[in-house]
């Protein structure tokens, strides 16, 4: 029974960029674009038209570029051979599939394609959509399928083969949010415990915040911000306090013990202060009042993204 | 403006202005430029034919002959097939039928619109070509002729096919089957069958020019004048029949 | 069974460090994967029902002659229809069949974005060509042979048929015709089919190509005296003459491509493969694989 | 007598073969922007469709001020649809996309009213590029313009947020509220559920084909007090505060989650939010975060359609 091996790490980055450029005519998809895609989930952030599909299909060998260093999984795409690009695991953004074919039958293709025997191809496609969620659906026709079944069928038959990388373009693209919660835990597990190095494009900020690791943002073809999510989070400090009534009276408490306090609705913004903790905790408690929310005032990605977008 | 005001102010929408709004529209949108170019394309080999036809010896019937295997049996049927099934059917690939159906417009409108906007594609793109051909031809008194004959095949197609369009999901390939089989060998093959083939009328609208035998022989060129017509009036009373009933995605 | 044996499984993810087989299977794959779907197996009936009507209108004048022969007892050998004269005479189906299958097996690719799936794995651009070209070509000998087959079988089977050593000739004769047929036919329509991904588009194309140059071929020979070679454009005409010659027969009709030697039809034929194939690999490599 | 805008559902169900889409669903909907929520499959686009007459129901009856869509032609006047598709008339300016539904719609002005739909959704009317170069949000706005432009009392938008991002969210929702607020009834269904929030709160909840739930989400949210909410508070003495809740009676479960966290299942979520802070310095627990992990419209959503 061979447990999920850790990747060996063939080289620290997975996908290393440097100055991509790509052009579809007059207009520039890809500006010069410097990336270091390590192991792990990385997110890659930005909105409708960003240069996020391009990069993929570059990433993919699907398109050659107009200048700079890419390399995945230390070969050049464009130039690697057939034995990388049968290690690689895809999962395009748009949907629409073969209609008729049952997912099983397109599943198993797909893991044929990629140079398995037409036995352990059966036997994978099937664990496959097991694993994604299918249950005996799975014999159902991709065109009949929903479009949360169908993301699920894609992401099978991204990692039916045994990939060390799977690009997933816009994976919840489409899904509602019970679809959205379970692929996501889906791709975290894929990335965690099946030992795939796993690069997620996204526009959906929570999304990126729930399951990545690391996020690259691009914006105008160009690496905007990148780093664990950690680095990008820590921002000015502070609280925000949510309570159900009479905010008014915790304000003026707070302001008494000399914290500077604004005031929006039954929601508080507490300027930076090491023993706002307790303060706030005693004058809710004196006072009576419900609390509904504390939390820190960190920059949330949002802020990061929509300072990024300009 | 009082939003909640229920009844517009416009008068009622005169029919005569959504029938063009929807005509130039399919105009636009269905008759591409590249569309355009292939049936030109088409077109213009015909007056290549004429050219040579010229050294023939009996110019006026080789050219009546090929009038009628290239005009009428591959020019003007494939021109009508690609606009006219395309017209209306790419409106419901692209999901765009939509726009159109949800407006207070007479459900007639549409096919129509359809049938005009592939006539007016087809007709100068493929019998003045044929004419042309003709005077290239020097058969000069079977121009008109042509011209008549493919004008009345274009109309007749453009009902069946804006028919087939809205009837049939693969409309094309049937269309090509019936052009390829029923039009182009069964009627020659089996005889007394032209009668029940577009390309037996419009052949017999050729035998207006004089001493011009009709080997398909479907019937006179009178009659030609008014079943052609008809062939189109079936087309759009079915493709309106169909439309009506349509669930629109 | 002792109890220290019991064992829980992970049913968690396995790796997979079996073989992997040679890159060429890919295209074996592909090749038979596609050959099905053209023919609408594994599909809904539906898709199966435009290239069955097309293979029925082809086999037709086969099964009349072999029925006519089988009931009046007796072969009257001028009015079967002879294994020369058959392909010229179902080529209106053999267009009609070219132009389904090659834009069903090509367009949908590219227009679902399936191409930029195969492209991302262990296949390029021209590995991928060669599997649908295999798969057009392998459906193009159903209607191709298949007739002629039929009918040598058919023959014997009743009793009709020649003798031992003249059925063998026939059948490589049939194979001979079926190949080059088949091989004409595919790379015409696969040359048609990559310039567009609308597949209506693409058949009007491919029967176009087929039967347009023959129109005006005609003219030019007949009317205007053009030399017969030109004859070689009217695809359809080449590639029946050279059926009659591969089965040693000769057409009655006086097309100009009758009166040109064997060498000659049998370079036109090989001439316009070569060039269909051609455009077709120069249109794929230049294709951005990615909707 | 210029009747308020409303569309009203009785006992409607749609049924293709086998498949049950829409099963016996009612409701009344007046002025204001209503959201028509529920998970993919569950026959939100079904349900528009038959409110505009685009697809007949199989039993039951639709009516949109008080007519027919189906049958009656006329009623289209008064229907404005952003429909759900992306698809677009390739060669025209969005102008002339919006000038066809005016000219067919019988518009005296037919440019003029485009252009005035086009200042409407923030497009600028002399914008010469054609539909196919805008972007999703452009695209979008182009729709809902196409579908104002007679000044109809009913708007229906199909799943008009879907693929934007945030920054083009926020500017159809603030459209979406100012349309409502003419006494309209707009109609938007969706499953960016976050954004919704913002639109208004009427909500109506769809989910295999029936309707589970209809009226202001918050009320609902209250209405559900047979579930339990879940609050997550970070705190540097976990057990002891869990176990003092716990005594208090205001918590019925609780989930340590490593060193610091805990969730805390509550039958009252009023009763828990007065406890919290004063159980806590009782236990000389700091609190760091507390955090109500599904208050918001998923939460009400998750529960609706999990029931």
């Amino acid at each position: 029974m061979a447990s999920p091996a850790v990747p060996e790490p063939s080289s620290p980055a997975v996908i290393s960029a440097r100055g991509v450029v790509k052009r579809y005519g007059r207009t520039v998809a890809l500006a010069g674009l410097d990336a270091i895609i390590g192991p792990g989930i990385t997110g890659l952030l930005g909105s409708n038209g960003a240069g996020k599909t391009t990069f993929i299909s570059l990433a993919l060998g699907l398109r050659s570029r107009d200048a700079g260093e890419l390399s995945v999984l230390g070969r050049d795409p464009e130039t690697a051979g057939i034995d990388v690009r049968a290690r690689i695991g895809y999962a395009p953004e748009h949907h629409d599939l073969p209609a008729e074919l049952a997912a099983t039958d397109f599943v198993r293709h797909l893991a044929e394609m990629h140079l398995l025997p037409r036995r352990a191809a059966v036997q994978r496609a099937n664990d496959a959509l097991w694993l994604v969620g299918l249950g005996e659906e799975r014999f159902r026709p991709v065109g009949s399928m929903s479009t949360g079944q169908r993301q699920r069928v894609k992401l099978a038959s991204a990692i039916v083969h045994d990939p060390e990388l799977v690009l997933l373009d816009e994976p919840t693209d489409g899904l509602d949010p019970m679809q959205r919660t379970e692929m996501l835990a889906l791709i975290r597990r894929i990335g965690t415990e099946f030992g795939m190095h796993i690069v997620v494009s996204s526009h959906h900020l929570e999304e990126v915040e729930r399951i990545c690791d690391a996020v690259v943002i691009v914006e105008g073809g160009e690496v905007v911000h990148a780093g664990t999510l950690a680095e990008l989070r820590q921002g000015p400090e502070g609280l925000v306090i949510e309570v159900d009534e009479r905010a008014g009276e915790l304000a003026s408490v707070l302001t008494a013990h000399g914290f500077d306090v604004t005031v929006d609705g039954n929601r508080l913004v507490l300027g930076a202060a090491d023993d706002a903790y307790d303060a706030v905790r005693d004058a809710v408690a004196d006072l009576g009042v419900g609390l509904r929310r504390l939390l820190p005032r960190g920059r949330t990605l949002e802020d990061v993204y929509l300072g990024a977008g300009g | 403006m009082n939003a909640v005001d229920t009844a517009p102010a416009a008068a009622r929408p005169r029919s005569l202005v959504s029938l063009l709004a929807l005509y130039r529209l399919l105009l636009r949108t269905q008759i591409t430029l590249s569309r355009l170019l292939g049936i030109a394309a088409l077109g213009s080999l015909a007056v290549v034919i004429g050219l040579f036809i010229r050294w023939d010896e009996n110019p006026n019937q080789a050219a009546a002959d090929a009038v009628v295997s290239y005009g009428l049996g591959i020019l003007v049927p494939f021109a009508t097939l690609w606009l006219g099934t395309s017209v209306v059917g790419d409106l419901v690939e692209d999901r765009l039928l939509v726009y159109l159906w949800l407006k207070p417009v007479p459900r007639w409108q549409l096919p129509a619109a359809a049938m005009l906007a592939t006539i007016s594609a087809v007709v100068p793109l493929t019998a003045l070509p044929l004419a042309a051909s003709a005077f290239a031809a020097g058969a000069a008194d079977i121009a008109w002729p042509a011209f008549l004959a493919a004008s009345l095949a274009a109309l007749a197609y453009s009902g069946v096919f804006v028919a087939a369009g809205l009837w049939f999901r693969r409309a094309i390939w049937w269309g090509l089957a019936f052009i390829l089989i029923w039009e182009n060998v069964a009627a020659y093959v089996v005889d007394g069958l032209a009668r029940f083939t577009v390309i037996g009328w419009a052949s017999s609208v050729l035998g207006m020019a004089p001493d011009i035998e009709d080997e398909l022989e479907a019937g006179s060129a009178a009659m030609a004048l008014v079943v052609l017509p008809a062939i189109a009036i079936a087309g759009w009373l079915i493709a309106t029949w169909r439309y009506r009933r349509a669930d629109v995605d | 069974m002792t109890t220290q044996d019991a064992r829980l499984f992970d049913l968690g993810y396995r790796r997979y460090d079996g073989p992997r087989d040679h890159p060429w299977r890919a295209i074996v794959t592909l090749a038979g994967f596609t050959a099905r779907r053209v023919l609408g197996l594994g599909r809904g009936a539906r898709h199966k029902v435009l290239p069955a009507i097309t293979l029925a209108i082809a086999f037709l004048p086969a099964l009349t002659s072999v029925l006519f022969s089988v009931l009046t007892e007796d072969i009257l050998v001028d009015d079967l229809i002879s294994y020369g004269e058959y392909t010229f005479i179902i080529g209106s189906a053999l267009a009609l069949f070219a132009a389904l299958v090659a834009p069903e097996a090509l367009c949908p690719d590219r227009r679902s974005g399936m191409l930029g799936l195969y492209l991302a794995g262990p296949l390029d651009r021209t590995r991928y060509l060669v599997a649908k070209g295999v798969a057009v070509f392998g459906v193009m000998l159903l209607i191709t042979v298949g007739p002629l087959l039929f009918m040598l079988i058919a023959f014997v089977l009743a009793g009709f048929g020649p003798s031992g050593v003249e059925t063998a000739e026939l059948l490589l004769q049939i194979l001979a015709v079926g190949i080059t047929t088949a091989l004409l036919y595919t790379a015409l329509s696969m040359a048609v089919s990559s310039f567009t991904t609308r597949r209506a588009a693409a058949a009007i194309g491919v029967v176009l190509v087929i039967f347009v140059p023959a129109s005006i071929v005609r003219a030019a020979i007949e009317s205007a005296g053009a030399p017969n070679e030109l004859d070689l454009l009217s695809s359809p005409l080449v590639v029946a003459e050279l059926a009659y010659r591969i089965f040693g027969e000769t057409q009655e009709g006086n097309d100009p491509v009758t009166q040109l030697s064997t060498w000659l039809v049998a370079g036109g034929v090989g001439a316009a493969i070569l060039a269909g194939a051609l455009v077709c690999w120069l249109r794929y490599r230049r294709l951005e694989a990615f909707r | 007598m210029t009747s308020e805008p409303r569309i009203a559902a009785e006992n409607v169900s749609k049924w293709f073969g086998a498949l049950v889409a829409v099963s016996d669903v009612s409701f009344d909907v007046g002025p204001g922007v209503t959201a028509l929520l529920g998970p993919n499959g569950a026959g939100k686009s079904t349900m528009f469709r038959m409110l505009c007459g685009l697809a007949r129901p199989s039993k039951g009856t639709v009516r949109v001020l008080g007519r027919d869509p189906r049958t009656d032609t006329g009623v289209s006047r008064l229907i404005g649809l952003a429909p759900q598709q992306e698809g677009v008339f390739e060669p025209l300016t969005a102008r002339e996309f919006v000038a066809l539904s005016a000219k067919l719609h019988g518009l005296p002005d037919p440019w003029g009213a485009a252009g005035a739909a086009l200042e409407r959704v923030h497009l600028d009317p002399s914008d010469t590029r054609r539909l196919p170069t805008y972007s999703k949000g452009m695209r979008q706005r182009a729709k809902v313009a196409q579908a104002i432009v007679h000044d109809p009392p009913v708007l229906v938008l199909d799943e008009p947020l879907t693929g934007l991002d945030p920054r083009q969210r926020m500017d159809m929702v603030a459209l979406f509220r100012g349309l409502g607020s003419e006494g309209r009834c707009v109609i938007v269904s969706s499953h960016v559920l976050h954004e919704v929030e913002r639109l208004g709160s009427r909500v109506l909840v769809m989910s295999q084909g029936r309707l589970a739930a209809a009226g202001d989400f918050r009320e609902l949210r209250a209405l559900m007090d047979d579930r339990p909410m879940r609050v997550r508070v970070r705190t540097d003495r976990p057990r002891e505060l869990a176990g003092s809740l716990l005594a208090a009676g205001t918590v019925v479960g609780v989930r340590l989650d490593g060193a610091d966290v805990l969730e805390l299942d509550t039958a009252d979520a009023r009763a828990l939010s007065h406890a919290l802070a004063p159980v806590a310095r009782e236990q000389h627990a700091r609190l760091f975060e507390v955090q109500p992990l599904d208050a918001d419209l998923e939460g009400v959503f998750r529960y609706l359609v999990q029931r």
